[in-house]
């Protein structure tokens, strides 16, 4: 039981990018996210530190200093980019003028809780953008891996680390499954190719709605 | 026309003393005001509060000034990348309050334009809640947040002139805009500090009724945190 | 890049219908939307409620709209200079809430920024205050002020490109800044709409995030209200 | 008695203007004050719809829509002006970045209250951005005729009008005295050229604290 790598989870969520949509990508799994968008549809990325219009990184020799992102990568600027400060940019955040938000998480509760900041006990580098991110993006979907290194669920039915941001995750993509949040739980959309239902079940600990036909991915 | 101009970094912190609270612009190392960092360095400055949204690294940024112990407590929104950071507020020597990010500049923002207090849903439903005021609006919770209160702000744009002007470049605009005008006196570092009459009106991305002291600084290293390349086809 | 561009203001306007709440930018004559007012008139549409700052000449801007009584109501700052106006105040065909300049200003910004509801000074112990909340901030009273919500604004800019990036020339950007992307849908015309890379992104007053549509003018008269002039030595 | 005449008065608001000042002038009496500030000095005027560095107004053929003042008259930008929106002027107000507020009022109350908006049963133009400055202004000094058409004083113990702002004004300069608004009430600083205390005391209903020497003023 392994089914997508991080490339594949980024490849299944930018089926979820539409038309028109400005997008804010978390650092990690999300960032691989613009490498997998169709180029046929009009994307913008949006970086909180601020920048709309990223582009990808920069040739060697073409890196700048004053043009990084959110997980402070040299970038660069496309054509019809702009730059503003950083109220500006969290004002576009907060004003839900960003479409869609992508990040990772350690735990996301059947409610649509999430924990990706914190763990008690250990270094606490900060929240950085994203209480603000989820607090206030309608669409937000969560990339990371189904279980953690020890073999624990990463899908609860309550976090148990402390949260950054409550009821807001709307949909979830892991290396074994997509799933959405819905009132009565995590439902299950899709398996990852080569994942069983069963594997799914007995990795997700929140409670899991599994529908009669539950379809693998399309990659 | 009020000139802002004065000559040199030591003018510029004149006033600076322990136990002052400080804005500090900057995102990650992009931006940041490293001749004034260098400057409050060799003044030996403690005790110092730090509103900033990083910490610098290890040997760069307000790492320097936290190699030296010269801050007690840090208010940012991530602190990651810095060894002695971690080990200083391991061992309790450094104060840390973490802040949403978007709430840490809208609270720069709120000083530099007199608005007390604001409503954010940031937060929400999380330890930052823990003391705060909520509030509901169009049927979503919300925190009260307050406007930071500081004795000096220290920002870097790439351009100003005498007139206290400044124009950024890039993504290092930041935190460096709404920290101008946020403290009790705003000093700003330019790379290149131009005539009056150089800038366009237009173009001026904080007027100068914002910034009380300006200088342009000796040499500006710019070091790049995540060297990141793509690859020639 | 996300296109924004329509090909007329018939486009631009499409889904505005009557009893709208509309923002509308410009101070006084100086930077107001003429194209999407001319639209507005041609339209027909009425009992609108307008957010502006002013009310426009008998025979100008936002007068045109009142003259074919289209606005029910106006919520503005300073709406002198207009008979008709004052015609229909007195005889209580037109609603008209006055509310402090800046109070007004950051309302609008409110709305484009998600904070629902902020403080400020100004109105504290006027009629302005008559059933709002108060508050202390550092022994000073102030008022909680909401943002607005508003079906549609209509703004208008010096430069603009299919990206709907804005660049705005000397005191015509005034409301015309926060009012983008504070309504559910943001016009925006310009007098020139300049190809995608035109601009220098480092100098856009008003990202396209912000605006929803953006068309070029047909015309603008620009008129001036007040021709002040110095002599001539 | 008549008194100073509305240059008279504005030439001795201009007195209060410091060097490093940031100014807010408003409309009638108190946009005569940027003739007589001393030239020696550094001044920068704001107007609040969108300009700081405001100059005079242009020459016939330079004039420009996109370039007005708050009283919607043709300006010009003078070296290092810089133009900006309404939110952020109001900022710079309401921050007080702006030092010092010179307005025309109504009435004046001898706690500092100002009524200069509006006169019940005549038409309402609106308060512009007045409550916001005299709310924000740290300085405040109203240019204003000591008495009304009518002969009535318009320095009063309490405004009669609506009120534009609580205990915000500092100084006032008539046609007839320069006083300062101290506890007690209106502190009589200076008498216009060949205007007596006696005419002072008549034309002032508000509480008045005469000094046993008022100096005439040096214009």
């Amino acid at each position: 039981m392994i089914g997508l790598d991080k490339n594949g989870i980024a490849q299944r969520i930018a089926q979820e990018v539409q038309n028109g949509y400005y997008v804010n990508l978390g650092i990690g799994i999300p960032t691989l996210v613009a490498n997998f968008v169709r180029k046929n549809i009009e994307v913008e990325f949006q970086s909180e530190n601020g920048i709309l219009g990223m582009g990808p990184f920069p040739f060697e020799g073409e890196e700048d200093a004053d043009l990084i992102n959110a997980g402070k990568q040299t970038i660069t600027a496309l054509k019809g980019a702009s730059f503003f400060d950083s109220s500006t940019s969290f004002g576009m955040i907060r004003g839900q003028h960003v479409d869609l938000t992508i990040l990772g998480a350690m735990e996301v509760a059947d409610n649509g809780d999430i924990a990706n900041w914190k763990i008690p006990g250990k270094m606490v580098k900060g929240m950085g953008g994203a209480m603000d991110l989820v607090a206030s993006a309608e669409n937000i979907i969560v990339a990371m891996m189904h279980t953690n290194r020890a073999g624990e669920s990463k899908l609860l039915q309550a976090c148990s680390l402390p949260l950054t941001g409550v009821a807001c995750v709307k949909k979830i993509v892991t290396n074994l499954a997509c799933l959405e949040v819905v009132k009565e739980g995590f439902l299950l959309l899709e398996r990852a190719p080569g994942i069983s239902v069963e594997e799914i079940v007995a990795a997700t600990k929140g409670n899991l709605i599994v529908p009669k036909h539950v379809p693998e991915m399309m990659l | 026309m009020i000139t802002k101009r004065v000559n040199s970094v030591a003018d510029a912190l004149s006033g600076v003393t322990s136990g002052m609270t400080l804005m500090l612009g900057g995102f990650g190392l992009c931006g940041i005001p490293e001749n004034a960092i260098a400057e409050l360095v060799r003044l030996n400055v403690n005790q110092l509060t730090c509103i900033s949204n990083n910490a610098g690294v290890d040997d760069f940024g307000l790492g320097l000034l936290l190699q030296k112990k010269q801050i007690d407590k840090m208010i940012s929104s991530y602190v990651g990348e810095n060894a002695e950071f971690e080990r200083q507020m391991l061992s309790g020597e450094l104060a840390v309050e973490l802040i949403p990010q978007g709430t840490l500049a809208e609270r720069c923002r709120a000083a530099q334009m007199g608005i007390p207090a604001f409503y954010t849903p940031a937060g929400y439903g999380t330890e930052v809640a823990d003391g705060k005021e909520s509030r509901d609006f169009n049927g979503k919770p919300h925190l009260l947040e307050h406007a930071f209160k500081a004795d000096f702000s220290f920002i870097k744009a790439w351009k100003g002139d005498e007139a206290g002007n400044l124009i950024f470049k890039g993504t290092a605009r930041n935190f460096n805009a709404p920290m101008a005008g946020a403290a009790r006196i705003c000093v700003a570092e330019v790379e290149e500090l131009v005539p009056v009459g150089t800038l366009d009106p237009n173009t001026v991305h904080v007027p100068g009724i914002f910034v009380q002291r300006i200088f342009q600084g000796e040499q500006y290293e710019k070091r790049i945190e995540q060297r990141t390349l793509s690859q020639r086809a």
